[in-house]
């Protein structure tokens, strides 16, 4: 019958993160939110903290999903591995969001490595993140400054040249996209095909033709890379082209691929979650410190009523994130759920911080505050990976094919 | 380990109920409501599904699950029409109370009896709206000889009229001690006990409201359940109280999953501007809105079911207090999705917006749920 | 430069209209609810009333557009005319918004017969309503099933045969239809020819062919009626389309019509406002009585806070509502500001009896207290004479005509 | 007779500045953001503009108005960028305290130079993001021989260490009686007045803000303010910040009005599913909403100077309530609308939704704006 109790070792994990993120992460990240930079070593030992957890973590997420001999089915179930990897999650985004987005790693790159590539493609590209001893990074270079939620209006283009693809056009808003080892790019033969005519390629730091574009200035997440990437007749030999040519000649190629948002969309879930919950804490803790000493008495009910609504809130949304990745963990089509979770976890965030930062008063626009970088942090969440609009539209599509509507 | 899997027993019985409440109860919610009770032989039906029986007891004649079924089935009910399973589910809050706080012996004597025959228990605890707790009760006992003698009134009582059981929250003339509260399982014809006149309300109209007042009324010492201590008081009718709100919040999932049904079949039918209306953004985005709520709301029920049975800090207020805020915004969008059609009881969504708002009449289900 | 105070005169006629509508409305409002009947004698008293207060108000609303001797420009702006409406609509329909739906006269009927009629016309279909004894009213007849929003999928047919018209089609949501003297019914040549099909007709009550259909039972409003018109082969003299066929020759004919609504959504605004402001009061009072005696106190503060917020957005629904008419007066287009008081009034007064039936517990569930009704009431608000969403339609399209869009 | 029409001469100065916010203002809204600063020469040109004397009277400088004409032309300046209003536009809450409290001398002494030199006051009111409120406040006066000697420290003060005076709220020593208040304006490098470090802000980052510390202060007794009762104290201080109040309400609305209209016209240029995204339900509702929002809160601020000007019992709380609350969600779904362009600072979108919550730095507008 359902239940809801972490297991020995779930709770474990999840205070071991708790407490990296309460006394390594939450420490660095105002810094880390002026400079622009994560320090390598606590990425390291991030990246360390996580292998040292062992196969549990390693081989049951994103990480995992890319090994060889990846778990199968049953043995998924058992492991949880996408509820795992939620509750972690929202533990490391509660510390600092951007922690999240620098996990050292093939990154979103991942997921269509390993679904895509041949045996060889895997090996080759995922080699040089086994034992890093600095923070690498992989990437997914999907969105275009034209394309954004309407990903199949991609216009970089690759066209054969004997052994090789020439590549043309620009990628925005991607993660990690310039200091990544190599980015999976999205071309298409023909912008008029569609999805049927994307191609994917691995492109490789230093390919001739692929030159570093801005790093765009954000109003928040400032501590995370968001990239535009210049393709200027960029010569891709062959062996980049993930699956292969042959993977192209039917359509099945490029949902591969995009199944990578199924799975990672209850993760930007969960770190919506954490990120409200940051902001509720400290909200909650600050009126308690503040309206029972110094300030009109009066006020306390008001602001913990408020927080008693955020708090519902928060509770709802990590449940919506839950079940999205007990469904995935289950092997049951979670699309739905995926879309509910990320599109209900980003509302939960902005209302959090914006209540959080309301309550605090002048205090919380303070930039020695943690919850305005939360302000600055959250409103993404609602856009990234597929806008609050977009996850509506998959949500009542798949609704409306369920009643045959 | 998490898991929002479901027992196979349970999940055949949810797919019965979902068959029995689209078949059965939905098509006579109407009748039911203009008549202001259910159909008897419905009510019969309904009865014989065993629903109360579930979370309770074998050894009292219950099916020996706990609440977890009973959230799970409650929510298939009410989705035919929560007017309907709260007029005929009318044992369930006072069993429970009767599990909480009897003794063994009164288990038996009390409590068998009532399961096996289905007789229903008005809940009497709350008075005007106001908090359960002492200050608040004006309802008094005073004990003479080993019987206990009843003065007051309880508002808004739920099943007044209706019920074959009435369960008294009555304090001890003179204290306001939590020790000295007790709850008197009465039977309607007592003598004394006097129905005021059936209440108008705006949703629930299938279910009979009435003010009862006790007027002398004289309960034996077997009736009569009680508590160690304070503490020990508190904290029963505390899970008496997370019970109740519990149950509510499934009944109240139910109708929001079955305005959101509903409201969401009719926007793929309804032609405006040369497409089916699903077709405007506006009204995709409201299904998708609505869906989305009534999926949290069901799991944050679960999630406080889940807590009452592992013996956890109570989440039952929670989730309650989040259910009825959600619940009044999907009732809303679904008439607004139906328009028109919305606001006229040719549809049920106008009645579904009304019975969510008055699910409020419910035991410990006031505005302000972290009151009781 | 700008001032909201009233004159004199406008205060004189918003206490008085308060004081009949606390005195005379109010009372029996809840037991013409449940009746479904409004007594005769209160309306007239209300036509008389309105009569009594001389041409200022007659002459100047929708009973003023009507008559023959209309006011200049200068004279309406001076007057005020919609102004003055909003505010009696406003103090009516806090009474209960029944009352305002009930007002004897030709209604919505009125202004398509006063723009589109002949001098002929206007007399014929006016004249009962001068010096009535007991209440007459006049209907306006445009939606259908399926045709709500989208008025121009109607279906009700026409066709001339000698010097009759054949009406066949069924009206529905019609307010006051069964038993108004006469509807203004728009049928159609041709569907196909969308707007420019329509025609108008004023059909009398007893015309051959024109059916009394079902009156529906609402979740609110039950003391308006709201019927459906049933037309089978309904013989209408060609005298009855109104303006003659000339008047279709060019396209203004419907427009003309369709200017109705520009000048009643702002006083559909207005009754939403009264809806919310008497919710607001009951439950501020409550409070007051409850909160400070036997429950409590503790809430007070929560509780009072949200009656602040409620009454903040009553206030900026009003004042949105005055821009609007402030612009009808001034001779001034509108459309975008019609709509847009008409959208926020209805959603602020669904959220003051929402927060009032919930502010009042049990108590504001039973049938006896009168936000009760309030709450079934509102919801039609967001739903008639164009929905929230087709207000918004309005609303943005007349912002990107503005920036070319 | 409610009218919402303007005076010409106002509506003509409207006019103008709408030119001047876009085609000066608006350009150098980043790099007055990354300086920290307004450009020198952007600065002189909008003191020129004399939108801040537009209220003050004629007699000490002004141009006879009232605030109606201010919150019209306030709401323009900001429509171009509230960062540099608010760094530019420094006299006018001081200015207008000291036309409450000051006796006619001061008003001709001390009023009308600043008028005249453009200097800025940053007013120092309340402490802490408390309510202004004697019980609050801390920093205290002594009177000794004639003049003032102040101790305490003000903080998050707008202005600091960038404007020539600054305005000082503070109690006596050992007083929490409001008739004891008094108001100094002092001029900012008067020996004891302490600058701390400039506070990095979420918003406004164009105006420097940090906390300022009174050492010792001392102050001549011709730049002090009373009033001659408690009462009157209390009501004269309320009127002072009403006026900040309603003031920041316009600023907020230009803001909003400007994120709304550049959102609005985002939406028709940019092309996604292979239609303008205006073309879409969901974006084309956020810009009827942000729209309605936007003249709702714009008509709430008038109605405040409107009531302020007659006297009227004070609703300039009410229209700050409102507006804060709507400006958070104009501006977030203005970013909303722009996506992943909203979240960068190619675009002001991002900017301004920064800048409006920041704006509850204002003296007398922090969250509980019905405490002052």
């Amino acid at each position: 019958m359902f239940d809801f109790t972490l297991t020995d070792k779930q709770k474990m994990f999840q205070e071991m993160t708790r407490e990296f993120s309460r006394s390594m992460v939450r420490p660095i990240a105002l810094e880390a939110d002026r400079t622009g930079k994560y320090p390598d070593d606590l990425l390291i030992t991030l990246h360390q903290a996580q292998a040292g957890q062992g196969r549990d973590i390693r081989d049951s997420g994103v990480t995992a999903n890319t090994s060889e001999n990846a778990p199968d089915a049953e043995e998924k179930r058992k492991r949880q591995t996408n509820m795992l990897l939620a509750i972690l999650t929202e533990e490391l985004s509660w510390g600092d969001p951007c922690a999240v987005l620098n996990i050292p790693g093939p990154g979103l790159g991942g997921p269509p490595v390993q679904f895509m590539g041949t045996p060889e493609q895997r090996e080759r590209f995922f080699a040089p993140f086994k034992n890093m001893s600095k923070p690498l990074f992989g990437a997914y270079a999907l969105t275009e400054p034209g394309a954004g939620s309407d990903s199949k209006a991609i216009r970089t283009s690759c066209r054969k040249d004997g052994d090789h693809y020439i590549i043309n056009g620009t990628k925005c808003f991607i993660t990690n996209g310039n200091k990544a080892l190599w980015n999976v790019v999205f071309a298409t033969v023909d912008p008029k095909l569609g999805r049927d005519g994307f191609r994917v390629f691995v492109i490789e730091k230093g390919t001739p033709g692929f030159l570093e574009g801005k790093v765009e200035k954000k109003m928040g997440l400032r501590a995370s890379e968001t990239a535009e990437l210049v393709f200027e007749d960029c010569l891709v030999h062959e062996s980049c082209l993930l699956g292969g040519e042959k993977h192209y000649e039917t359509k099945e190629g490029f949902k591969g691929a995009m199944k990578t948002f199924d799975s990672t969309r209850p993760l930007v879930a969960a770190m919506a979650v954490g990120i409200a919950r940051a902001a509720f804490e400290i909200a909650r803790d600050w009126v308690k410190e503040n309206y029972t000493l110094s300030r009109p008495i009066e006020r306390y009910r008001t602001l913990s009523d408020r927080l008693s609504k955020l708090d519902r809130e928060i509770h709802a949304a990590r449940m919506l994130t839950w079940r999205a990745c007990w469904l995935a963990d289950e092997g049951i089509p979670n699309s739905k759920e995926a879309s509910m979770c990320k599109v209900y976890a980003a509302q939960v965030a902005q209302r959090a911080t914006e209540e959080a930062v309301q309550i605090m008063g002048p205090y919380g626009v303070l930039k020695n505050h943690f919850v305005e970088k939360l302000f600055r942090d959250q409103k993404v969440y609602d856009i990234f990976e597929g806008t609050g609009q977009v996850q509506r539209i998959v949500i009542s599509r798949r609704i409306y094919e369920s009643i045959g509507g | 380990m998490p898991t929002f899997e479901l027992d196979e027993e349970i999940q055949d019985m949810q797919k019965m109920l979902r068959d029995f409440a689209t078949e059965m109860i939905r098509p006579a919610y109407r009748e039911a409501e203009h008549a202001g009770e259910t159909p008897s032989e419905l009510r019969e039906s309904i009865k014989e599904l065993s629903v109360h029986l579930v979370d309770m007891p074998e050894e009292y004649g219950g099916l020996g699950k706990d609440i977890r079924s009973a959230v799970v089935l409650e929510e298939e009910l009410s989705y035919g029409d929560v007017g309907i399973t709260v007029d005929v589910q009318d044992t369930s809050i006072g069993a429970n109370a009767i599990l909480i706080f009897g003794t063994d012996e009164q288990k038996t004597n009390l409590l068998t009896p009532i399961l096996e025959s289905g007789d229903g228990i008005a809940a009497c605890f709350s008075e005007k709206g106001n908090p359960v707790s002492p200050e608040f009760i004006e309802t008094t006992w005073r004990e003479k000889e080993g019987s206990y003698k009843l003065m007051g009134s309880k508002t808004f009582v739920v099943g007044a009229g209706r019920a074959k059981n009435y369960l008294v929250l009555a304090k001890k003339d003179g204290s306001n001690d939590w020790q000295d509260l007790r709850l008197f399982l009465i039977a309607a014809d007592t003598p004394g006990v006097v129905v005021g006149d059936r209440l108008g309300t705006l949703g629930l109209e299938t279910c009979a409201v009435a003010d009862v007042a006790l007027m002398g009324v004289k309960v034996d010492s077997s009736r009569v359940l009680s508590a160690e201590s304070s503490d020990a008081f508190k904290s029963k009718l505390g899970k008496v109280l997370d019970y109740a709100r519990i149950v509510t919040c499934a009944r109240m999932v139910g109708v929001m999953s079955a305005t959101s049904d509903y409201s969401a079949k009719y926007s793929t039918e309804r032609i405006a501007f040369d497409l089916p209306i699903s077709q405007h953004q506006s009204i995709a985005f409201m299904v998708s809105d609505n869906a989305t709520d009534v999926d949290a709301c069901r799991w944050m029920t679960w999630q406080a079911a889940h807590e009452y049975v592992r013996g956890g800090e109570s989440t039952a207020n929670r989730a309650l207090a989040h259910v009825v805020e959600r619940a009044q915004k999907v009732a809303t969008d679904s008439v607004q999705i139906l328009g028109g059609h919305g606001f006229i009881q040719d549809h049920p969504v106008e009645k579904w917006m009304r019975d969510l708002r008055a699910l409020s009449l419910i035991p410990g289900n006031d505005l302000f749920p972290e009151h009781g």
